[in-house]
Formats: C-alpha cells, structure tokens, sequence
C-alpha cells in the first residue's frame, strides 16, 4: 500500500505532445480514475506510471520514492490490461500465476496460489482451460487474478471493462470495487466512460488534451465542475448550456436568455454582488443538468426551481420519466438541450413548454475562458477558481 | 571359445596389417580430380588407382563427370579458392601453364631428371611439363582428335568407302542422308563445337595455316579465303546432324553411331576407348578415318596431371609416386591400351595395338615430319583458355544458328579476339 | 467467393460455367502432365520408351528404372545410387531448418516485440539479404569455407544454407510476432517475466504455425538448392540435386531415360510429400516471402 | 460473485519490495540476441557483397588478384557478345515469364473464384511444381521437349507428322522452352496471389455493381482488376526477382544451350567464375546482378515496410 503521486509530468511522441506537465496524488488506498475523451493522454499517463514508456521529464513517486528510472517490474505494480493480454497459450492457472514463476516461486505453492485467488474470482472450475476457451468476463477475471496474485503496492487498469457488453460491464464495476473496498490497495484505473468513474472513483482527474481539467471526488466533479468541458463531459446526458446577458441586480443578476425564436426569458441567479459587479452587461453561459431542468408534472422543491417558457421539439419516453429535447441558443441555434420530464408529462412537441429550472444547481461559465465563474451548489469555491488563474483562460 | 575367437581375430587383425605393410613403398592420401568417367577412360583410370593402392596410398577419388572436364575445373577451382586444393588434377594443355603461373604448383624436375622423363616423352608435349624451367605437369596420355569413327555395317551396305577428301566426305554424307540415315552424330555441347573444327582446320592440310589460326589468331589469314571455307566447311558440317544434337553427351553421339542411327561421328581417339569399353572391335565392328584430307596431318590434345603444393610430407611423397607411376613404361603400355591414345613415352611396346592405334602413330610421325603434328585449338593447347573461350563461345553459337552467315560468323570471332 | 461470372439460372450461365469448368480441367491437364509423364516413363522399359507413346501407360510395369537410380546410379565414378546423396541432402537440410528456425525465432521475436533503436533498420538490412543473387557471395564463400576447413563438405554446405537462411526465418518470425498483442508483453513487463521467459513460456509456444511454416520454407529450399550446392560440394558430400544433375546430364552412351525420370522423382519426392501433407503452411511461406510487412 | 474480506491475505512468499536493479545485459536483450545474426548479416551478406565488388575491380583471373584495376573488368564484360547475349536473353525471358505467369495467374484466380467444386484439390494440383526443384522438373521438362521421344514424337503418333517441335534444340527458340518450365513452375504461386487478393474484396461491392445491371465482364475490368493493383505489383516484383535468380532451371533444361542461345547473366556468372579462369569477369557479372534485383528490391521493401508501419501506427 502505497502513495501515488505524478509530478510535472511531461511525454512528446515526436512533435505532439501528449502529457503537458501532469500533477497528481493519490493518498494511500485511494481509487483514482483517469477519466477523459480519447487522446486524452490518459493511456500515456497510466503507461509512465506502469513503466512501460519512460517520460521525457518529471517524476513519477511511489509511496514517496521516484520510480521513474525504475523497471516495470521493479516498481511493484500490477495492471490490468484492456486487452486482458491473456497468455494464450498458458492454461488459467498458469496465467494466473505467471508473475510468481520468475519469482521463483516453487510449482506446487504457484498453483496453491493460483487457486486461492481463483477462488476470490469464482474461476475455480476454469482453472485448467485456456484463456480462449474463456467467456469475456471469465477473461477479465482471469487477468485480474494475474494482478491480484502479485499483491502490488499499486493496481493499475486501463480500461478494463471496455471489451464487455454493457450488462457485464455494470457487474464487472461492482466486483472491482468490492475488490478496492476489500484489498484497500491504491488503484488507478483510466477509462472513456464518466459512469466508471463516478462509481469507482474516490478520486476523480478530468484529461483533456494532456492536462488535468479537474481532480476531485466524484461530487465534486459533477457538481462544481471547473469548465464547461469537465460539465460537459461529466453526466449523462450531459449538461445544457445557454446563453445570456447578466444584469446586476444588487446581490442577485438577472440573466436575460434570447430564445432561438427570438422571445426573451429570464432567471435570477443568486451570484452575489461582486460576480454580479464584474458581469454586469456581459455575455454568460448558464449550465443546468438535465435532471434540474424539469416539466409540471415533476416534483418540484419550493423555493428553488424558475420558470422559463421554451420551445418543446421531440420527447422520447423513457418509462421511469421522458426525456424532452429541446433546442439551446448556442452556436447559432445547432445545440441540443435534454430535459428529464415526468413520465406522464403534457407536454407536446412543437408547442411552447414550461420549464423548471433549478436555480441551486446551476454553474455560471465565462464563454471566453469556459471556465466556471459560480457554482450554485458551492458558491465561493467557483469564485476561487476564476479569481486564481485569470491568465490560465485558455483550456479547450 | 570366447578366448578362440579373440585370438583368432588377434591373428587375422596382425596378418592385415603385415600384409598390407609389406609392400608399401611410400604413404599417404591422394584426392585426384579428374574427369575420365566413361567407359575407357574409367578404366584407364582403374589401372592406375589399382597401381598406386598397391604402394599403400589412399586414393580418395574426385571424380566429376561431364562437358570435358567443366565441372571437374570448377570443383578445383572452388577448392584452389578454399585454400584446398587436391593432390593431384587433370589438365588440358595451356591449363598446366596458367595454374604454373598462379605459383600454387608443386615441383617436380628432381623426379623429371632422375628419371630421365625429357628424354622419354615427344618434344610437343614438353612445354607444357616444364614451366620456367621447372618441371610441374606429368603427361598421361596423348590423343589424335582428327579422326572420325565409322559404323562399318552402315559403310559397307551403302558401299560408301571412307572418304579421303572433304569432297568425298560430302558425296557419301548425301548417300547416308538419302538412305535416311544421319550422316554425322554430334554432341552438340561447345566443346565438342570446337573440337571438330580442329579437324576441319587441318581437313585443308596445310600446316602454316593451322598455326596462323590456331597459334597466332593471325587477322589476315582469319580474314582470308582459307579460313572462310573452314567456317563453310563449319556450316555445312552443322547441317548433316539430327535435330537433336543440342546438348547431347559425346557418348551418346558414339552410342548412335554403334546402333546404326548415324553412318559416322568426329571425335579423339578416347572415343574408341569407349567403343572398345562396349565390346566393339576396330575394323570389324567400327572403321576408322582421319577427318577427310587430313591424313598427314596430326592435331592432338594431351592429358595431364599436375601437382598443387600441399601439406603433409607422406601426401607429398604420394605425389611423387603418383607422377613416377604414370610415367611408368607398363603403366603407360596398358593405359594406351585401354584409354586408347598414344603413350606419351616414345619406348613403349607396340605389338598389342589395333589398326587404328598404329595408323595414329604413323599419321604423328608423318605429320611430324612436315610440321603438321600440331596442338589443339579447341582444347586450348595452341592457345589460352581466353583465346579458346572466344572461339569456343562463336563456333558454338554458330554451329547452332542456322541463318548465320559465314562473314558474320567471322566478324563476330575477330571481335570477340580484338576485345580480350 | 465472386461467382459474378456465373450465376446458375440461364443456359448462357450454364453454357459459361461448363466452359470455366473445361478451362480449369485444361489447366490442370497441363499441370499434372509432366509429372505424368515423369512417373509412367520410369516404370517403362527402355525399348518400350524409345518406341515412343510419350503419354501412354505402360504396357509392362518395369521397376528396373527405380532399381538402377536408387541402387546402382553412377554419379562421376561412383555407382552407389541416389541413396547416399539422399542423405547427405536429408543431413544438410534438416540441420540448414532446424538452426536457423531456432535462430530466427529469437530474431523475430527481439525485432518485432523488443523494439529498439534501429531495430526497424537492421530488419530491413537483413531483409536485403533475402534478395540478394546468391551468385553475389558464391566467391568469397568458397574461400571463407576453405579457409575455415569447411571446403566441399557438408558441414560448410550446412553452414552457408544456415547464413542465408537466417533472413527467411527472421522476416517470417518478425511478422508473425508482429501481429502479436503488445499488451502480453507489457503485462509480461510489468509482472517481471523475464525475457528468455516469456520467450520461452508465451511467445514461441504460440508460434508454432509459422514454425511449421519456416521449418518446410527451409527445407524445401536447401532440399531443392542446387547453386551452393554445386559449388560446394563434392563428390562424398554432393546433395541429391547436384547427384541428380550429375547424373542426368553424364549419360555413359544410351541415355536410360526410365533411370532419369526415376531417379528424377525420388529427389523431388521428399519435398513433394511436405507439401501434399502441409501445403497450407507451403503456401504461407512463399506468400510471406513475396508479401512483406 | 463476492468478495469476502477475510478471503483476502497477503501472501507471506512474497518480499515485499522486489528492487533488484535491472543489468545492463538484462536491459539490452534485444539487440544482444540479434547480434550474432547481425555479426552473420554483416561479414556473409554485407562483407561479402563488397568483396565480390572489390574482385570484380580487381585483375583476378584465375586466383584472386588484388591488383585494383578499377572499372577495367566492367568495360570488358560490357564488351563481350555472350554477356550481351545473356543480358538480352535475360530481358527476353523475363518480360515473357511475368506476361505469360500473370496472365494465367490471373485468369486461374478468377476462374477458381467462381464457386468451383474441387477447389481445394485444383489449387493443390496448381500448385504442386512450386515445392520441386526446378532441377527435377527441368529433367522432365527436358525429356518432354525432347524432339525424338518427346511432344513431337507424340504429334507423330497422333497423325501430325509434318508437326515439329524441337524448340529446345533451336537456337531462337531454346529460350521460350525456359520460358515454358519457369512460367509452369511459378504460375500456380502467382494464382494464390491474386486468389487471396480477389478474396479480400468486399463482395458487397461487386454485388452492388450487378444490381446497377453491369455485365460480368464490365465488373472484372473496371472495378475488380483495378483493386487488384498491389497483387499485380507484389506478382511483378517476386517475378521479376525470380528471373533474374534463375540458375537451376537453364542448367537443368539447355545448360546454355545451344551454344549460347540460353544463357542468362546467372548461368554467365557461374560459367566465367568456374568454368573459366576469368573470376574478376565473374564477379562483375554478379554485381550487375545484384545491382539490377537491388533497383528492385530496395524501393519494394522500403515500400513494403514503410506502409506497414503506417497501417500499425502507434499505440
């Protein structure tokens, strides 16, 4: 058990540049979850953790000691690969206990081994077939018994659900973080899809483009998201964007939305004076997830929600509710928004609709930065973010 | 029993060895390349094998048959290349005096002097024995290559008696021809290309001819007249073949003549050797000519052995006595019998030859006399191989092209000889 | 499958598909012939084959053919049949397959999973010498060979049908590792499995059908060699296609074809049978051969 | 599919810090383990090419000599009638050789293409000549063609008495014999080529194309054979390789012959560095040979390698 921490890391393939100074630290035990769009770096990153490609600079430290000039092997590690990359020749058992044959580890303990973890993985009856005679799920828990044997300071995965069909993946996600509740072994996992993260994750770090967006516990990622592409990328569906003129209005603004047929709505946000202030006149995008932007028919707490008239262009019922997709007046118009209606919603396509919208989990974004200015949920942490790096607007 | 049985093969065991000690005069291994595989020349060579293990040495045998000595040359070659060459290699005329000059050849004028060896063998063959005055190369055989060998069944029912001129030769190869038999068999190999033409250069018998050909590659007289019935002569020679003559083995061709499917064959005497080998009789089975108009004339190729240095005083001694036992009187009395060639020793016994033998001998001493006893072209006697080559690779590629004309053909040869 | 050609429906179709049917049938005529002949003349006699009648049965079965060429054929002036150049040829080749495949497992293996600096370059070097006419190293072999004691003998055969044998193998390795997962080597990584190792336990235990594939490459290959071969040996140490060559073109007198074609079928038997069991693999390798990358 | 927490131990085998240091040996395996072959590559590949070359410039004759004479021996080979023989038989045989062998692998792959019973074993029979030495084939090439026993003799038989065909023994025809054996030899392997090419097209295409009415014959010349390109090319290279490699199969059907109606630049080599005592003329027929696969080759693997890496690209 061990700390993970990146410092400054920095890896070029030629001329592209695929981690630009990545910071990072996982606390002994910790889930950390590498999550973000393809070619994001976050396979690079995992690979500079495990070894397997060195960095053109920082460090990489376990349990406070720089591996980075270390062997794979030698920084007491396992991973779990994508590909499962199941010996295929080797039956269950001897995969599983591969990693003890260099170290000479005698046959029959490999095998009492083997066994033993099998066990933990319900893979006791395969243990003498081959990887190919395996279903998908079998495969996985083939290759995470090969880490599990070793007993590593750190599991790595990259990916390791992506091969299964949907139903699998959901109860392969449970057994992995059964596995991290169990072991309590800091684990790093990277992966495309923001649900893996928000279940597994104890710690969350957004990629984009070879940097950190974002690191946070899955809360506060979703909620208090540092910019429109952490908002955007996580939650599913995604979050709405819009946008408006803010007016001061004391402590409170009031945010004018120009719908794209031209009629005018408004919300007012409870931002305080200073935002209010500095905003005054300017051009904001409000994001509100779907679930805050509902119909009638939903139950609505007091107090919070605000009514805008707006356009209803298609639903799609669901069963447990509908989801209502209208039309955003961003980009001219091309943006989609999701709404989460009731099942047995009135309301109909092609006509005007009444949306609640709520007010107290709402994020502001700077349209020039994209980085949030104010977090309904958090406030004064929203603030932080935009008042300590104004010279650092150019993420995207 | 047990204890019988071991003192019995105690017993035999020493008695070999005694046996096999007792008459051993010198020791050691000899590798000898050569190409003599066929018929009388295989058992030629059997003589001599039988010879030289009955003094002890090892004959470890390196035979390469086919296209007269061609693979057996590149076998040598490649071992010369490898820094191991055999004890002993057969030769062809100028060869011995090329592999001289390399300076890989062992010497041997203390043995060539104790026996006297340049008072016994023709003077022809001495400058190819002796090079700078050292004497490297033993001849082992020498052969007339003007002769032509006869099927006399087939001569005597078309009553054709052998022709004594070129034009007598074409007369009776048109009665074969109109009989539906084929006039000439040939090999059609480069080699045996080049070999009948030594015949037809001295079919003209004109000794200062052949030499200006053969010796000098004189421009004017390969330009002149002469030279240009000898290609005619060529021409007309590849048009009395069967069609399949291209890359056939000499034996075959001497085959088809025995079987009666050709009248006559140009070849050396080694061809008799291989009619006798068959069981065939000269004069009554088989008849024998000189090449039309050359019965004073006398082209010969020689055979030799010569000697690379090697390692290992036994290996050398085994030399030695390979050289001393070619040269030996009864060696070269039953080789010439049986390879059929002239012995190259000048004392040798002569009541055993056939008709055919003694005819050649007569024919050499004859030619001799006039200057017309002269060494062969084709088999690059009278000339470098690269000279050889070049007449070689012409004569060939015209024997085998119908449509080409003589002054092509003769201007082809010129250049090829300018550009060496 | 594109049966464009022919469907099954009209009778032009019908028409179309008897004529492909009889074009193919020609071809495979036109295929089988030689070897056709090749058998049904060595079971003639030789007054039967000089009779003519290229194509048709024998009217007599004659094994005196396959008797002479396999027991009494003469190559130069020993006539101890094809037999003991068969084995000459069955040491040279089984030795010239087994090292080299060995050799270039390894080299593909380190070429195609190992990547290193340069290691793209020393492939395409190597490759080279795939390509190369041998014609170009037959010279300073013969001298490196007799240099080192190996002049026209088996062992030096051997020897150089190992050198240039080594670019084959490599590239069939090198690609079929090529496609190999590059996770299993990072796992092996990661888990300390060694080099040797994963080697040994994971990578060449999978590779066990471009074994088959390189070990019938080079076989057939220095079977079938006749230009090293020719060169390099003599007449103790002549592989059965030199003796075979030999043999054919130094006919004493007659020529026996019926000994010829015999003698003809027993040289080409061996590699004939590999590749009626293994054909498959046969193919693979030439097309590995011809497809690179 | 639980895990219980008290099924999870550590196990007491294991250190718990595995820090060996890795040798400089343990992390240059790779290359290590190419080196013998490298040494091999650069002293019987690279060494020797560049000998043979230095030869060729050299006044060997018939021992090597390493006088340097420059491009002396060069000018020779250049002049002599019987390279120019070769070479121009060298020109005539392969040009005929990839014609006749891409034709009829072509048309046998699309002919085998079409559903046909038996394919396998017709593939296999197609084949067959590829797996013999052209040593063996070319003794029953030799007996076939043959003008008294052979193929003519069979016309006779057959009533065609006027037929002739001794075009092994003819001088302006030997070289089209060689022809015949290589293009037989070789066309089966060059059918598995464009086989597996043709196999790779999308049929989908191809049945789009009938639906849109084109007769069979408009699909095969405008839209499969023109997908067949890289088939057509990789069947050009490795044929073209193959004639000029060509050694056994002259030797083994004409030995040259007649005279020196079939000799190629491989037979020449051979002749002139053995046969004669001409080895610097040898070896400069070598080097043209290596020079001419290596225009080739050279651009063909570089080709080869350099799309495959592209198609890999990088993880």
């Amino acid at each position: 058990m061990a700390t993970l921490e990146i410092v400054n890391v920095r890896k070029s393939f030629g001329a592209v540049e695929v981690l630009k100074g990545v910071d990072i630290k996982a606390e002994d035990g910790e889930f950390l979850v590498l999550v973000g769009p393809s070619g994001c770096g976050k396979s690079t990153l995992l690979n500079s953790i495990a070894g397997l490609q060195s960095n053109d600079s920082g460090e990489i430290r376990i349990d406070g000691e720089d591996v980075s000039n270390l062997h794979p092997k030698d920084r007491d590690i396992a991973m779990v690969f994508q590909t499962y990359a199941l010996y295929p020749n080797l039956s269950v058992w001897e995969n599983i206990a591969f990693p003890l044959e260099s170290r000479k580890v005698a046959k029959k303990e490999r095998r009492k081994e083997a066994e033993r973890v099998a066990e933990l993985l319900h893979l006791t009856d395969y243990l003498d077939r081959k990887p190919r005679q395996l279903s998908g799920g079998q495969r996985q828990r083939v290759a995470m018994g090969r880490a599990l044997v070793r007993d590593p300071q750190v599991f790595l995965f990259d990916e390791p659900l992506s091969n299964l069909d949907a139903k699998l993946r959901v109860v392969m996600r449970t057994e992995i973080k059964k596995m991290h509740r169990t072991l309590g072994t800091t684990m790093v996992y990277v992966t495309h899809d923001q649900i893996e993260a928000m279940t597994l994750a104890t710690k969350i770090v957004v990629l984009k483009g070879g940097e950190v967006q974002q690191v946070g516990s899955p809360d506060e990622v979703y909620n208090t998201p540092a910019n429109m592409f952490v908002a955007g990328f996580m939650g599913s569906p995604s979050m709405n964007f819009l946008e408006g003129t803010l007016r001061q209005a004391g402590q409170e603004a009031r945010m004018d939305i120009v719908r794209p047929d031209g009629g005018v709505v408004a919300l007012v946000l409870p931002v305080g004076e200073a935002l209010a202030q500095e905003f005054d006149g300017r051009k904001v995008i409000i994001g509100v997830r779907p679930e805050a932007m509902v119909d009638e028919e939903s139950e609505t707490k007091d107090g919070t929600y605000q009514q805008i008239d707006w356009p209803l262009e298609i639903l799609e019922p669901t069963g447990a509710d509908t989801i209502a997709v209208l039309q955003s007046n961003l980009e001219g118009g091309e943006e989609e928004m999701v709404a989460r209606f009731a099942a047995r919603t009135s309301a109909r396509p092609g006509a005007m609709v009444q949306l609640n919208i709520d007010i107290s989990a709402v994020v502001l974004f700077d349209p020039d930065s994209e980085k949030a200015i104010y977090h309904a949920a958090a406030p004064e942490e929203a603030g932080k973010l935009v008042h300590l790096h104004p010279a650092r607007n150019t993420a995207g | 029993m047990k204890l019988k049985r071991k003192c019995a093969a105690f017993l035999a065991v020493s008695a070999v060895a005694l046996s096999s000690a007792t008459p051993v005069l010198a020791q050691g291994k000899l590798d000898i390349i050569h190409w003599w595989t066929s018929g009388g020349e295989l058992a030629g060579i059997e003589v001599l094998r039988e010879n030289i293990e009955a003094q002890g040495i090892e004959w470890i045998d390196a035979a390469s048959a086919g296209g007269a000595g061609t693979n057996a040359r590149t076998l040598f070659r490649t071992r010369v290349q490898a820094g191991d060459p055999p004890a002993v290699m057969q030769a062809l005329g100028t060869e011995v005096n090329e592999w001289a000059e390399t300076g890989i050849l062992g010497d041997l004028t203390a043995l060539a002097d104790e026996e006297g060896w340049y008072d016994l063998v023709p003077e022809p063959l001495h400058p190819f024995m002796n090079v700078d005055g050292s004497t490297v190369a033993v001849p082992a055989v020498w052969s007339q290559i003007n002769w032509v060998w006869g099927n006399k069944a087939i001569f005597e029912e078309h009553g054709v008696a052998p022709p004594q001129t070129w034009d007598e030769l074409v007369a009776a190869a048109k009665v074969f021809k109109d009989a539906g038999i084929t006039p000439i068999a040939h090999g059609g190999q480069p080699w045996q290309d080049t070999a009948i033409f030594d015949g037809i250069l001295v079919s003209f018998d004109d000794p200062e001819f052949y030499k200006k050909v053969a010796f000098e590659q004189d421009r004017e007289t390969l330009e002149g007249p002469m030279f240009r019935e000898a290609m005619e002569r060529l021409r007309w020679y590849s048009q009395q073949l069967d069609e399949a003559s291209p890359g056939r083995e000499w034996t075959q061709a001497q085959a088809m003549v025995l079987n009666g499917e050709a009248a006559m064959s140009w070849m050396g005497d080694w061809a008799k050797g291989w009619r006798v080998a068959q069981g065939q009789k000269a004069g009554e089975d088989f008849i024998c000519f000189p090449t039309p108009g050359s019965n004073d004339m006398f082209v010969w190729l020689a055979d030799f052995f010569f000697f690379p240095r090697i390692e290992g005083e036994a290996d050398n001694a085994a030399q030695q006595a390979f050289a001393s036992a070619v040269m030996e009187k009864q060696f070269q009395h039953d080789f010439s019998l049986i390879k059929n060639g002239l012995p190259v020793r000048t004392d040798v016994d002569n009541a055993e030859w056939d008709d055919c033998t003694r005819d050649s001998i007569a024919r050499a001493e004859r030619a001799n006399e006039r200057g017309g006893l002269v060494a062969s072209l084709g088999f690059a006697h009278s000339a470098r191989s690269d000279v050889q080559g070049v007449f070689r690779d012409t004569l060939s590629e015209f024997v085998n092209t119908p449509d080409m004309s003589v002054d092509e053909g003769i201007e082809i040869l010129i250049d090829g000889l300018d550009s060496l | 499958m594109h049966d464009i050609v022919l469907g099954e429906r009209s009778t032009t179709d019908r028409i179309l598909r008897a004529l492909v049917y009889a074009i193919l049938i020609g071809f495979v005529l036109f295929y089988l012939a030689p070897l056709y002949v090749m058998v049904v003349t060595s079971v003639k006699s030789l007054e039967e084959i000089l009779a003519g009648g290229l194509l048709n049965l024998p009217k007599k079965l004659d094994f005196y053919g396959w008797d002479e060429a396999w027991n009494n054929a003469c190559v130069g002036t020993e006539c101890r049949g094809m037999a003991p150049f068969m084995i000459n040829s069955l040491i040279a080749s089984t030795l010239a397959t087994i090292i080299p495949t060995a050799i270039g497992a390894l080299n593909g293996y380190a070429l195609s999973l190992w990547r290193f600096k340069g290691s793209e370059l020393f492939f395409g070097m190597l490759l080279f010498g795939a390509f190369i006419p041998f014609q170009i190293v037959l010279l300073p072999m013969a001298s490196f060979l007799g240099w080192i004691g190996w002049s026209s003998s088996l062992t030096g055969l051997t020897f150089t049908y190992i050198v240039y044998g080594l670019p084959f193998t490599t590239l069939y390795f090198r690609n079929f590792f090529v496609s190999f997962p590059i996770d299993l080597v990072n796992a092996a990584k990661i888990d300390g499995i060694g080099y040797f190792r994963f080697f040994w336990r994971v990578a060449l235990p999978s590779s066990v059908p471009i074994m088959i594939v390189s070990v019938i490459w080079q076989f057939t290959n220095t079977w079938n060699d006749f230009l090293f071969a020719s060169t390099m040996t003599k007449l103790e140490s002549a592989t059965v296609m030199v003796a075979l060559n030999n043999f054919v073109e130094v006919a004493n007198g007659v020529k026996r074809y019926n000994v010829d074609m015999a003698a003809a079928i027993i040289a080409g038997l061996p590699t004939l049978v590999v590749y009626l069991v293994a054909g498959r693999y046969f193919l693979r390798g030439l097309m590995a051969g011809a497809v690179k990358g | 599919m639980a895990i219980t927490d008290n099924s999870i131990h550590v196990p007491t085998s294991q250190p718990r810090k595995l820090r060996k240091g890795t040798t400089w040996v343990g992390r240059n395996l790779p290359w290590l383990t190419l080196l013998p072959t490298g040494i091999l590559g650069a002293i019987f590949i690279y060494g020797f090419i560049v000998l043979t070359i230095y030869i060729s410039m050299s006044a060997s004759k018939l021992v090597p000599d390493y006088t340097f004479v420059g491009f002396e021996q060069w000018a020779k080979l250049w002049g002599m009638r019987r390279w120019g023989i070769a070479v121009n038989n060298l020109f005539v045989f392969s040009g005929l050789f990839i014609l006749f062998a891409t034709t009829i692998g072509l048309v046998l792959a699309i002919l085998l293409d079409q559903r046909i019973r038996h394919e396998g074993a017709i593939r296999t029979i197609i084949l067959y000549p590829m797996a013999l030495s052209f040593i063996v084939t070319g003794t029953a090439w030799k007996w076939i063609l043959n003008p008294g026993l052979g193929i003519e003799s069979l016309l006779h038989d057959w009533g065609f008495v006027e037929a002739q065909f001794d075009w092994l023994v003819r001088r302006d025809r030997a070289i089209y014999t060689v022809v015949l054996a290589a293009v037989w030899q070789s066309s089966g392997f060059i059918m598995a080529i464009f086989l597996a090419s043709l196999r790779g097209i999308d049929p989908s295409i191809m049945q789009s194309a009938m639906m849109d009415g084109a007769s069979s014959w408009r699909i095969y010349r405008r839209i499969i054979i023109p997908q067949l390109r890289p088939a057509f090319f990789t069947a050009v290279v490795i044929l073209l390789h193959m004639a000029i490699k060509s050694y056994d199969l002259v030797i083994a059907l004409t030995n040259g012959g007649p005279g020196t109606a079939t000799d190629l630049p491989s037979t020449f080599m051979y002749d002139y560095a053995f046969d004669r005592s001409r080895i610097a003329i040898g070896a400069a027929s070598a080097t043209m040979m290596l020079f001419t696969i290596a225009a080739i080759i050279v651009p063909y693997l570089y080709s080869e390698l350099r799309s495959h890496n592209r198609s890999r690209g990088h993880a």
